[in-house]
């Protein structure tokens, strides 16, 4: 039957989600050079218009359809073919199932949009929109499937993610890392300035991120519930620790605390509890988010050593964190579920399984489909265009013109 | 005419200006300019990774005036400026050969 | 009887649709020169101010008041006399009357804000204060009446309007495009350089705009039930599938795809789906949103062969885009309603009705007021004013100092 | 009973207040020079990761425990000891308490960060760091228990503080005026040009304040009901109310209505009415709001006879708005209360006394942190640090490099 | 040769821009600068507070020319940014004594 | 004492001051300017309408070193400010008749 309130929480929920693209457009775009600022913005923004159609012509059947043999959905919901006011047998029997698939949309289109974080500044605008379309029918559909599906095959082996740690997040982050190996440096990279060029709109996406995270993280619970409740408060601590933890690391490691520390970090935070949201207490999320911030304040300074380009760190970020987060959950799981300190190491090695899968798979995928494109349109912008900057090579606009 | 050339610390903007008036200064234009010099930069870190920035933010003064006021417009700029650290600027004298005022047409001296 | 979950998500919708408002005047901001950025914003900020006012004075008596002859409403709810904390009789009987009350004043306001698009750069302030405040009398209210109260003449013809796609989106696009006209086009245009000073603030608005907008249709189910999870699925579709319809059209035409059309796409398709919404599938959804895209990126090339300067586009995508969508509303209808496709060709025609209704009474109401306003204090600032930039000369105050 | 609609709306109320600190960071972010932008930025963030660590470890257990004489809470909720997913048996009857919890958490990490507002540009960062946490222990959590907690002594005097006229804003309010006038002036305050570098953010700020606000208000009432509704319509039209009023005064005033005018209006009537929000009908909420920018606005005026330096205003507009909206709750209490137009002077007197109360006590308190703080660590930044900026200096990062 | 300074109102750039391409200047770079003269600033009123700003935007053309043209293109100059009012700017010729193209290494008047 | 002027796109900054520090330039002002020459500008397009920006974004580098080392100052941002392109941009060379240190007021080649 149809619950008023559970149906008007996950509208809510997925009304916020999608503003978390937005908000990572704006998060990512102050962090690159003012000459890239619209690509970059760019980049989230076809993500929504892409994938939504995707989603609807064959995302949802991928990922949702009649399970065939744990690995991927049957093409059954075609164009949203079945897919309407009633709920469904299998998901979210209290709302209709038109908003379990709007919600779960939300999800597939800011997970390559994650992505682009590592590829800015100097991927061909063409390239990245076939990527994304290819990365979602090839990588996220299936993985989606795999954890969240009736009958997917990490669900089946009893792999715990609350709202996408592994699907979003380490699909995301591994990806990224890959794209970032694969496409090479920026030009001048890292001798030249590669500096912010407005922390204030990224502070901006950093403050709709949180704040469409309760989407996310809550709205996962599929209901007004206590486990979104838990879900919510376990989201905002993680937020708040790790972006105080991330503080502490940079105090001391560099002598002073950034803006740019404490929105990091929050993030950082709230990518980590993001699996472990509706399984652990809020003391449980205080040290996820506490790890988060140290963790991956220190994954994001490897970076620098092992000398790859991840421009803006959706691998430092959304990988470690989510790993860390995923392998957390196996630790800290106490609602609902039970983690490695209520005894339960099987749950542990579950997540450790889970986490290396979608490493291995999301990192092959991706490479195989960058080839493909590398070898059909190529990758990179031209070496001019890269130096004037995309916005006015790619795009023929300015993003600012203030005086 | 002479044209006079300075380069300050931006803060100090506001006192040179009016001196400069007090003297019986007219006119003048400025420019943000950044500047390397003596005056060491300074270091930004963006998650953990640093940058040295090497151009300081200063403010140019262009401003013409007669011969004879030249040297009395440079010291007045010099003592304004002065904070006596390093990075305080330099002052140049460039020689200027007509005026016009776009308004009236005029040259010379009655331009300024 | 007071439905908690309808009243939870009545409140929601109604701050998403009250946060359009400054996403309008993000998004308008953005697109101005610099010197102009403040006076934009205020714009929609001082709708805010005076409609709010407006409204519980004797706007929504005008609107939802006892009806008078199928054309206004009458006064009895003259500051909001009798406007309680009990349901009402004739709307929203799940909620207290003054929540649907509120709900209706964001959509007044927003809609003469929408109309600001046409004349920034160059109106006079307090002229434009009058004007908002006597077209919401003159237009805004009447027309709401006509389509949405209980007895309005256009409601009892059988015209669809969803969620305002005439009340809300031709009103203020064929408005706009009269103010226009009446106002003439800003010094020197075309010739010089008018381009967007601030994508970024553009792409913030877009951003809000698109998440208020799940608000203003699927808010219009009055109720969290499938119809409000209907809309807010074809709301999201259609804005997606404008987006990219509009960069294909930009793609195919002048060989790039840019920022700006990603997000003025988007705002298209979710004019367009307004009046339908409720009323057709997510299929149907596609159509409407593709079909958004490229009519409105059309009509907004054709400005510059017709030579007037509606500024930002407000005829363009909302007068235009409104259109397409009343039409296209009486074409796929299929949700509690039915259209051409289904066989209702009386629907169509219906459809066709409201729209010609609206824009002849809007466009003779703004030129009327218009016209009074010019004779009492005039409709521009100086020339001198113009060149200045209005912040400075009208506000006394400037956008940016940013060194 | 756990009502899902009151958990629904309750989540979506405190994801509301959360956006509000971000809001609050761009609202002032923009009025300050731009070389202390992203340390303004940072005050606000700061205070999202500190309180809520502060909330979860003591915080909730100060204000929320076992009553202690009508002063303090009891220690029996620390680390969130017993508040679980089921409904507490003292606040919010239909969520479970961590929502509550959660919801009450907002509100103790905005109210520091209000205070943010008259000491930036010049004051050390952990300097600042220390005095929210200090401040939170010794003055929030005390000042909430008093008014909100069952036992709480003003509460039980009969005072009237609907969402935080007394808690929040006067609190903050009155801290601000003691903070400015134990750091000083900025150098060179007034005779330099301390103007707003950004007042593009500002607005941006504004508009998350008002759509957060309608959380703060309405999601006081802790449940999707009748008093929900009022509220949030009584605090639409205050704001509206107000940010007219103060265009008029200014107009009156200095012969130009001014963006930030508007802005500064409206967020002063969303203080004034805090308080008042579900006691008083649409029109009491007229009044307070057309109240509220007048009186701010002269407030704000005598600033500059006074020669105190509240940078941002944070005295004239939340300890001032705040006054007058305690004040006024006693005159226009209509609903669920009594207020001096319904003839209750007791529940006037009340008022006044609550508002004496909380004056003293926070300005006492704030002086005596300071005095500490500056004995240990010192408050301000070197003189040299200020003339650079502190966004250089203390945190070695730049909010703009737009070219 | 000759460099040609000329400080003008924004609003004027693109006439004289074109009003120099057409007497046969190929080249020139222009920044924006802030004007302190005759004309006066302006206020703005922040919370009831003025702040007059005393410095006006302006753009600053600078550009080098051939001995023989100088006189010509101040003139040119005078005519298209004229607008008759308090503000207009000014323009003013120096001497310079080497010209060079970065391209090519050119020197004197073909590297103009 | 001379002035140099240079113009040199925007990207080439960074070369060109390890260049002139290398060779003992102690200090040099810059400033964002926009530039008009044989370089062709470039189009946007905002909802399909075209807008042709002619100006486009260079440096301008600015010192005063002593007449001898003038023509090698010159020499060394020519060839590093150098990729060959059109719209490499200019160096010019004025006459200065004084500078001034502004900390201490001394004057001459001691100043610079
Ligand atoms: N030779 C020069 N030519 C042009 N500008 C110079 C020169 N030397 C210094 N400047 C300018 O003067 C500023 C101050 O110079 P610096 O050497 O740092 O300190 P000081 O003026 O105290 O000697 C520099 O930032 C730069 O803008
Ligand atoms: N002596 C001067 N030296 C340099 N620039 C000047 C001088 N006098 C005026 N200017 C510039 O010319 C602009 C216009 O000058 P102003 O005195 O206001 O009007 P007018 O050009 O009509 O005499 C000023 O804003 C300033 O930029
Ligand atoms: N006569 C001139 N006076 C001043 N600046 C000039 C002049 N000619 C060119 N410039 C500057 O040099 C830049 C490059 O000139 P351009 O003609 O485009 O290419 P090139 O330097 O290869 O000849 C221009 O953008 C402009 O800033």
């Amino acid at each position: 039957m149809i619950s008023g309130a559970d149906t008007a929480w996950l509208l809510v929920a997925s009304a916020l989600v999608m503003l978390m693209t937005p908000g990572l457009a704006f998060f990512y775009g102050g962090m690159v050079r003012s000459k890239n600022v619209l690509n970059t913005l760019f980049l989230s923004f076809i993500a929504l218009a892409v994938i939504t159609l995707e989603w609807v012509v064959i995302g949802y059947s991928m990922a949702f359809g009649r399970d065939i043999g744990g690995f991927i959905g049957g093409l059954n919901h075609l164009f949203l073919h079945g897919v309407g006011l009633t709920p469904s047998p299998n998901y979210a029997s209290t709302v209709p199932v038109l908003v379990f698939m709007i919600f779960q949309m939300m999800f597939a289109i800011i997970t390559p949009a994650l992505i682009s974080g590592a590829l800015v500044e100097r991927m061909k605008f063409s390239a990245y929109v076939w990527f994304i379309l290819l990365w979602a029918i090839l990588v996220y559909n299936p993985v989606c499937h795999w954890v969240w599906a009736k009958g997917g095959w990490l669900g089946k082996l009893g792999a715990l993610d609350f709202a996408g740690g592994t699907v979003v997040h380490i699909n995301a982050g591994i990806s990224a890392l890959i794209v970032a190996l694969v496409l090479g440096k920026r030009k001048g990279y890292p001798s030249a300035n590669f500096v912010p060029h407005n922390l204030t709109l990224t502070a901006i996406g950093a403050g709709l991120l949180w704040f469409g995270w309760f989407g996310f993280n809550a709205g996962s619970a599929l209901g007004a519930n206590q486990t979104a409740a838990l879900a919510f408060v376990t989201t905002h601590i993680a937020a708040a620790a790790a972006s105080f933890s991330w503080l502490m690391a940079e105090w001391i490691h560099v002598g002073k605390p950034s803006t740019l520390g404490a929105v990091s970090g929050l993030v950082a935070g709230l990518v980590a509890i993001t699996p472990a949201a509706g399984f652990v207490s809020p003391i449980g999320a205080i040290f996820i988010g506490l790890g988060a911030g140290v963790i991956c304040y220190i994954s994001v300074l490897l970076k620098g050593k092992f000398g790859y380009d991840d421009s803006l760190d959706a691998f430092g970020v959304h990988g470690v964190g989510g790993i860390w987060g995923a392998i957390a959950t196996g630790i800290f799981a106490c609602h609902n579920a039970t983690g490695l300190l209520s005894g339960n190491v099987h749950q542990f090695i579950v997540q450790v399984i889970a986490v290396a899968v979608s490493i291995v798979y999301a990192g092959f995928m991706t490479f195989v489909i960058l080839k493909v494109i590398q070898a059909i349109i190529g990758l990179r912008v031209e070496a001019e265009e890269e130096v004037t900057g995309l916005d006015l090579t790619s795009h023929g606009e300015t993003g600012y013109k203030l005086v | 005419m002479k044209k006079i050339e300075a380069v300050i610390k931006p803060f100090k903007l506001d006192d040179v200006k009016e001196a400069l008036v007090s003297i019986g200064v007219h006119g003048m234009t400025i420019t943000e300019v950044r500047g390397f010099g003596r005056q060491k930069g300074h270091t930004e870190v963006y998650r953990g990774a640093e940058y040295t920035v090497d151009f300081l933010p200063k403010v140019k003064i262009e401003m013409v005036v007669p011969e004879d006021l030249a040297s009395k417009v440079a010291e007045t700029i010099c003592n304004a400026a002065k904070t006596g650290k390093i990075g305080d600027g330099k002052i140049f004298i460039l020689p200027v050969e007509e005026v016009m005022r776009i308004r009236t047409g005029e040259t010379g001296k009655d331009a300024l």
